[in-house]
């Protein structure tokens, strides 16, 4: 087992787990604005640690290059997204969670 | 039970689901939809069928006529929602136009 | 040469019904004109033919229209003495009509139909086969629908209404029987004596065959079941009337009988089958029915409607025995006829555009006020009721003694029946115009009627006597309709 | 040209793609000048139509390789006796409509704004002619698609509410229909390995998804076509449609899928499943026949009385395909004179019928009363269009009347002939309905302002086809370059 | 049993999105599970080695096709919401049962048929691969597509220009017109940053088409998806379209392939057949005409179509 597929193979582990993570958050958070902060930072991890995993077990440049330009790509795409959704449901009125002990 | 026959099969179910849905469901909207999964149904079931070829590449034919397909499709899509919106216009009276003589 | 005059007896009636409806409905002095100048190019065109078929050698053409379906025009000698009487008949009734038609509406539609059914009928009169002579039939049908609606009002439309259910049903009948005709004897055309090889095809299907196509031309014929729509059709305006339900159309369902038991069948296999005894049934039956009617019918087209009807069976009777001199008497019987009646309808049509008489009991005094009009209707109706030396006595005389020599006397106690029958609905019509009419009729200073009407009348009551005159000579409908009858029986043998 | 004949197969590509070049300048022009480029194209359409009639008459079957490349691989449009003459009705009913919606577009028409018509229609009229001449099964789908949406669009751009609903159902039966008949192909290709339409036949034999291939392909041209139960979306699209539009809809659309399921048939029968396939399609015709003389008769309105006189029209072809076993150039033959004389009377009635509307401002019947008088020309259409639709002589639906009877007599299928014949007495109940109220006296005689517009081009549409049986010579030449028989 | 975890859960996931989209009681749910399916059918083309359909499946088939589902929701949910409900609850119980019944004997019929035959059974693949190399394009689908049944191209490019006819015909004639309004600043950027990207991939798309996956449609797409983004947020308020370019824009494509067709006709060859040695040239040429216009009236069908009340109708330019 050398190094790195060693390497990969912490970043695989550390990619699926923030994945995993998104999705509870998901699941288990309240209301729209919580749950839109719990995909979009859980899954950018995700995929960050996904393309590095790639990156790593592969060894042409040029394939590294366009992991690199997808990892920037969705970072943008999903953060313009979020907002827009956030904004989209603020104007509609989307009831947020409020804690009343 | 090889990875193409499992397709192909999934897009008989697609087929039957897309007309089910076409006959059964009554909303435009909803129509579009089941058109549109059994389009993907048939195009699965070709493609399916390209990949099984023992050939070094699969069947390029099938690919030709399933990008052929899915152009077609949305062309369906477009008119059948426009169609859809300019009926529900004209029930509402407030841009229907041309004598409704019979 | 023959084969363009068979061309123009057909192509002339046709450009006449095309012009008439294309021209303008003012254009009535064109219309007529183009109308006359059919009917005297399709009489002259008829005349050619007759000589020609009279000659042995008759102009014929014939086509495959479709593979296997083979249709053709042939003009020989029964055809052509049907067609002399209708072309000739043509002429009178066109003059007649431009008068009687002055002051009605959609008279383009009037003519153009009115040519249409000639054409149709010359097209029967013509048929070289079964199939030629359906196209023609249903065409005929076809033609003389719009006629019987032309005014539109309710009783026209119901009575088009049970005219177009007889003829569609005839037509049916007639398409399954010329379909089953061609399955027993494919592409045949007509034969004097018969075609069909009697071996070799099953009795019942023949007498489906001959029972289908008596039916579906017995519809036209007015045989006794089946006559129900001409009273209704006498709604139609006096020309229709008169040319149509009393020449051509009536006529061309007996022609067509003619044509199934004499050209097709044959008269000694249409006997064998059991077809002919029971034709002449019906048709007796019809004979004394019609009669019968027509003495209780007060409304005066009603009467002669009736008076049709039986006197069309006594062609059915006697082209039904198994004898030449009574087919040859029944040939003859249809143009005699069929010039008798058109003067009693156009007799009719004067009286109600002059007098607005329509009833038989209001006939009284109207010979002083029409004299020329009452006498020509007077030797038509005497002809009809079969006083001798007229029209109808020749034919008459000849059918009854055909009866008696081909042995079946009771045809022969038919005839005398129908002729005392004849003379009693006959007789009102030729005496009560001469009584003193009771109430003073409101003075009309015109001394007769419009002369467009009273000359046509004039006309053909002169023909009918000129027919009785000449019965003997050769070349007049009688001779020919001998010599029908002969090449029938004898040529044959 | 080396000879004449060696430009004819280029005819085939000329007849498809020349209209559809003339729509899409058609379109690109606009509003002023869609409706001159549109008959220009409409003109050479007729032209390549005939050309395309008189080299099938002269030199047999023609074929076109597209790019030269030889089927399967590549697509193959060929034109034997019966496509050339549906190309010719395609012809004869296109001109028709064409010369009628130029008259009707004149200024101050309703339909002189709706400039679209003039593309679409040509679009349509392409795809028509595109189906008539392919002979590859998944082009056959696409042109189908291309004959749906233009149609739709035609349909709906009357505008008015029922316009619009008939249009989205038929849009759906449309889709519906072509989905199934493309799935149908998938299993086909899956099964046989070839697209090409006569090849279909040899290569399908006995392989179950190829027999079940076929029948989907066939069920979905059952739905285009309309035959009995799934004839639901046409009665109203075709009568809710502007006339020229539903006089082409019942004339030719209706029939360039009929022509389709036949040749399919032809295939079927290599594929042994041919006679059961056949009976229950003709039971299904002669349904179809009476359903629709029924429905027909009890309608209230002109237009919607033609429509289902469609509907039991097509019934007629479908019930004469169980003859075309044993006997298949006299059914050939039967099926194009019926085609053609039924589709330029149809045709003719709904050009008249639109006229009619204009004139008495609605189709209903109790209020047509008298308009007879006001519009002879229409009147006399449809009346011998009537003729057609009795199939009484001398119309060529008669001849078609004739041959099968002969044919159905002479293979014991006794029941066939009577339900042509009876149908023929079905529809007489309803056409003399019709005439009868056009030609009555009008009650109320207070004069109607006639609008300028007449039904010139429904005139010589219904005289041809009522004297369609004298055309019998051509026709039969034509049928003899024809591959019917069932190998 | 050599099929792989991935395509039982990818078939799995296409069903459920599948069944939910039809089954879903809410308007909006039943499209977002139908785009999803989109995607995940994305995929499955991947795993069946079918790049060329991938990307046009992304691009038109979830892309698109969701943008005008999404747009019609809105306009019908809100228009007439009443009208909707009760169209749903019209169909009747026996029209359930028996479209239920027909389906399962139609799925039934589909996989006999499929189980039943060889998969594998040799079909065009061989004679299209030859053909392919014989002709010089790389791409055989390429090859396939626009020159072997390029007849069946041509006719769909006719379907393309046909849907946006029958779409304008709707709006009674109103030519496509580019609605304006004002957008979002952080998508204003994100989009003018990324146009140039989407224009330079459409371009390469094209030219790439001959050789590796890619051609006219996905180029089309792409580009056309652009520039919805880019009408969406207003971005194209400056470019007022001139109604007869932009009907003479959607009609190009079609009247490029069709003078392509044409000219070997003019030339004495048969229809489509290109000269041997401009195959690629007329190719390509065609490849970008074509982008361009399916770009159009993918525009055009989502904007002409796309009526948002408070936009108020697009003005007649």
């Amino acid at each position: 087992m050398s190094v790195a597929s060693f390497a990969a193979g912490a970043c695989f582990a550390a990619s699926a787990f923030f994945f995993v993570a998104g999705t509870v958050g998901l699941l288990r958070f309240p209301d729209v604005y919580t749950r839109l902060h719990a995909l979009t930072k859980a899954d950018n991890l995700g995929i960050g640690f996904l393309v590095l995993a790639l990156a790593i077990r592969s060894s042409d440049p040029v394939t590294i290059a366009k992991l690199v330009l997808i990892w920037l790509a969705v970072l943008v795409s999903s953060a313009t997204a979020s907002n827009l959704i956030a904004a989209a449901a603020y104007q509609d009125g989307a009831p947020w969670w409020r804690n009343e002990q | 039970m090889s990875a193409p026959l499992l397709y192909a099969l999934v897009g008989a179910g697609l087929v039957s689901l897309g007309a089910w849905g076409l006959v059964v469901r009554t909303h435009p909207v909803r129509k579009t939809v089941a058109a549109n999964l059994m389009g993907s149904g048939a195009f699965l079931i070709l493609v399916s069928a390209a990949r099984a070829t023992p050939a070094e590449r699969p069947d390029p034919v099938p690919h030709a006529l399933v990008l052929t397909g899915i152009v077609v499709t949305m062309a369906t899509t477009a008119v059948a929602l426009a169609l859809a919106k300019r009926r529900a216009a004209a029930s509402e009276g407030h841009s229907g136009e041309g004598a409704s003589d019979g | 040469m023959a084969v363009l005059a068979l061309a123009v007896s057909l192509i002339a009636p046709l450009l006449a019904a095309a012009g008439s409806l294309a021209f303008r409905e003012s254009w009535r002095r064109s219309r007529l004109a183009l109308n006359a100048a059919a009917a005297v190019a399709t009489a002259a065109a008829v005349g050619a033919l007759t000589v020609r078929a009279a000659g042995g050698t008759p102009a014929g053409v014939r086509a495959e229209i479709l593979p296997g379906v083979v249709m053709g025009l042939r003009a020989d000698l029964a055809g052509a003495l049907f067609a002399t009487m209708t072309s000739v008949l043509w002429v009178v009734t066109a003059v007649y009509a431009h008068g009687y038609m002055r002051n009605r509406q959609s008279q383009g539609r009037f003519f153009g139909f009115f040519a249409l059914a000639i054409f149709s009928a010359l097209g029967v009169a013509f048929a070289a086969d079964m199939l030629t002579l359906f196209v023609f039939f249903e065409v005929l049908s076809l033609a003389t629908y719009p006629l019987v609606t032309h005014d539109g009002s309710p009783e026209a439309r119901s009575a088009g209404a049970r005219y177009l259910v007889y003829a569609l049903g005839g037509g049916t009948a007639l398409l399954l029987g010329v379909a089953g005709l061609r399955a027993i004897a494919p592409g045949e055309s007509f034969v004097a004596g018969g075609h069909l090889a009697a071996a070799g095809t099953a009795v019942p299907a023949l007498r489906a065959v001959f029972a289908l196509l008596v039916a579906g031309f017995g519809v036209k014929a007015a045989l006794v079941p089946l006559h129900g729509w001409l009273p209704r059709a006498m709604v139609a305006p006096a020309p229709v009337s008169a040319l149509l339900h009393a020449v051509a159309v009536v006529k061309s369902g007996v022609f067509g009988i003619v044509r199934v038991v004499h050209f097709v069948y044959g008269p000694d296999l249409a006997a064998r089958i059991g077809g002919t005894p029971v034709l002449a049934a019906v048709a007796a039956v019809t004979v004394l029915f019609g009669a019968a009617m027509a003495i209780t019918r007060d409304d005066l087209k009603a009467r002669l409607a009736y008076s049709t009807i039986s006197q069309l069976s006594y062609i059915v009777l006697g082209l039904s025995l198994p004898n030449a001199v009574a087919l040859a008497g029944a040939l003859g019987h249809i143009v005699h006829h069929g010039v008798m009646k058109i003067v009693l309808f156009f007799w009719a049509g004067a009286l109600y555009e002059e007098l607005k008489v329509k009833r038989v009991s209001q006939l009284d005094g109207t010979a002083r006020r029409m004299p020329l009009t009452t006498l020509a209707a007077v030797s038509a109706a005497l002809g009809l009721a079969g006083i001798p030396p007229l029209a109808g006595f020749v034919t008459k005389w000849l059918m009854g003694k055909g009866a008696t020599t081909a042995g079946s006397a009771w045809a022969t106690l038919v005839y005398a029946g129908a002729g005392a029958l004849a003379v009693a609905y006959a007789w009102p019509l030729v005496t009560r115009p001469f009584r003193r009419p009771d109430a003073e009729r409101p003075r009309r200073d015109r001394f007769e009627g419009d002369p467009w009407l009273v000359v046509p009348v004039a006309v053909a009551a002169v023909l009918a006597l000129a027919l009785a005159a000449t019965a003997g000579a050769d070349a007049m409908p009688l001779d020919i309709a001998g010599r029908v009858a002969f090449d029938v029986f004898w040529r044959g043998r | 040209m080396a000879e004449p004949g060696a430009f004819a197969p280029q005819l085939l590509g000329l007849a498809i793609v020349v209209p559809l070049a003339a729509g899409a300048v058609s379109f690109a022009l606009g509003r002023a000048r869609a409706m001159a480029a549109a008959l220009l194209g409409a003109a050479a359409a007729v032209a390549l139509a005939a050309a395309v009639a008189w080299s099938v008459a002269t030199g047999g079957a023609v074929a076109l390789d597209i790019g030269s490349w030889v089927p399967p691989l590549g697509i193959r449009l060929a034109a034997d006796g019966l496509s050339a003459l549906f190309l010719v009705l395609a012809a004869i009913v296109g001109a028709a409509v064409s010369v009628d919606a130029a008259l009707a577009s004149r200024p101050g028409a309703d339909v002189a704004d709706r400039w679209l018509f003039w593309p679409l229609w040509l679009f349509l009229w392409s795809a028509v002619n595109g189906l008539f001449l392919t002979a590859d099964v998944f082009n056959a789908y696409v042109c189908l698609e291309l004959i749906g949406f233009s149609a739709v669009a035609l349909v709906a751009s009357k505008g008015s509410k029922a316009a619009l609903d008939a249009a989205l159902s038929y849009l759906f039966a449309s889709v519906l229909g072509a989905m199934t008949y493309l799935v149908g192909v998938g299993l086909v290709y899956l099964a046989s390995g070839t697209l090409a339409l006569d090849a279909l036949d040899s290569a399908v034999h006995g392989s179950a998804s190829a027999r079940i291939g076929l029948g989907l392909m066939l069920a979905g041209l059952v739905l285009k076509t309309a035959l009995f139960p799934a004839h639901f979306w046409l009665p109203t699209a075709h009568s809710s449609a502007p006339p020229q539009v539903s006089a082409a809809l019942s004339g030719v659309v209706v029939k360039s899928s009929y022509l389709l399921a036949v040749r399919l048939l032809v295939a079927a029968t290599g594929a042994g499943s041919g006679p059961g396939l056949r009976l229950t399609l003709a039971a299904l015709g002669a349904v179809a026949i009476v359903w629709g003389s029924a429905m027909a008769l009890a309608s209230q309105r002109l237009k919607l009385m033609i429509a289902y006189s469609t509907v039991a029209q097509v019934g007629y072809l479908f019930v004469m395909l169980p003859l075309l076993e044993e006997r298949a150039a006299t059914v050939g033959l039967a099926i194009a004179l019926h085609a053609l004389s039924h589709g330029m009377a149809k045709a003719a009635m709904f050009l008249a019928a639109g006229d009619i509307a204009d004139a008495a401002g609605t189709d209903r019947f109790d209020a047509l009363a008298g308009v007879g008088r006001e519009r002879p020309v229409a009147a006399l259409s449809l009346g011998l269009a009537g003729v057609t639709m009795l199939g009484l002589p001398p119309s060529g639906s008669f001849a078609a009347k004739w041959l099968v009877v002969q044919s159905s007599l002479a293979s014991g299928q006794w029941w066939i002939a009577a339900v042509v014949v009876g149908g023929g007495l079905l529809a007489a109940l309803y056409v003399f309905r019709a005439l009868a109220s056009l030609l009555a006296k009008p009650d109320r005689s207070e004069a109607r302002t006639p609008k300028p517009r007449t039904a010139w081009a429904a005139l010589p549409l219904a005289a041809v086809s009522a004297t369609l049986l004298l055309a019998g010579p051509a026709i039969s030449r034509l049928m003899a370059a024809t591959s019917l028989a069932g190998r | 049993m050599n099929v792989a975890v991935l395509d039982v859960m990818l078939c799995a996931g296409l069903v459920w999105c599948a069944v939910s989209a039809l089954v879903k009681r809410d308007l909006f749910a039943s499209i977002v599970m139908f785009i999803s399916f989109g995607l995940l059918s994305a995929l499955a083309w991947i795993r069946l080695a079918a790049p060329d359909i991938a990307l046009a499946e992304a691009a038109i088939g979830a892309g698109a096709t969701g943008a005008l589902l999404l747009d019609a929701a809105g306009v019908l949910a809100r228009g007439d919401g009443s009208a909707a409900e009760d169209a749903e609850r019209r169909t009747p119980r026996s029209a359930n049962v028996l479209g239920t019944i027909a389906a399962g004997a139609l799925f039934a019929a589909l996989a006999w048929a499929l189980l039943s035959t060889p998969l594998d059974a040799p079909r065009l693949a061989a004679a299209a691969l030859t053909g392919a190399r014989e002709v010089g394009i790389a791409n055989p689908v390429t090859a396939v597509l626009l020159d072997f049944r390029g007849y069946d191209t041509l006719l769909e490019v006719a379907v393309l220009l046909l849907a946006v006819m029958g779409v304008m015909a709707l709006r009674s004639g109103a030519p496509v017109s580019v609605a304006s309004h004002a957008a979002d600043p952080l998508v204003r950027l994100l989009v003018g940053s990324l146009a140039p990207a989407v224009l330079l991939a459409a371009a390469y798309l094209v030219w790439a088409g001959t050789s590796s996956p890619g051609g006219a449609f996905q180029s089309g797409a792409l580009l056309g998806a652009g520039v919805i983004v880019l009408g969406l947020e207003g971005m194209l308020q400056p470019m007022r379209v001139h109604p007869g370019a932009s009907r003479l824009l959607l009609a190009a494509g079609l009247l490029a392939f069709v003078a392509a067709a044409l000219e070997p006709v003019a030339a004495g060859r048969a229809l489509l057949q290109y000269a041997p040695y401009a195959r690629k040239g007329v190719i390509l040429a065609v490849e970008g005409i074509l982008a361009l216009s399916i770009a159009t009236t993918v525009a055009g069908l989502f904007l002409a179509s796309s009526v948002t009340p408070d936009r108020g109708k697009a003005g007649r330019p």
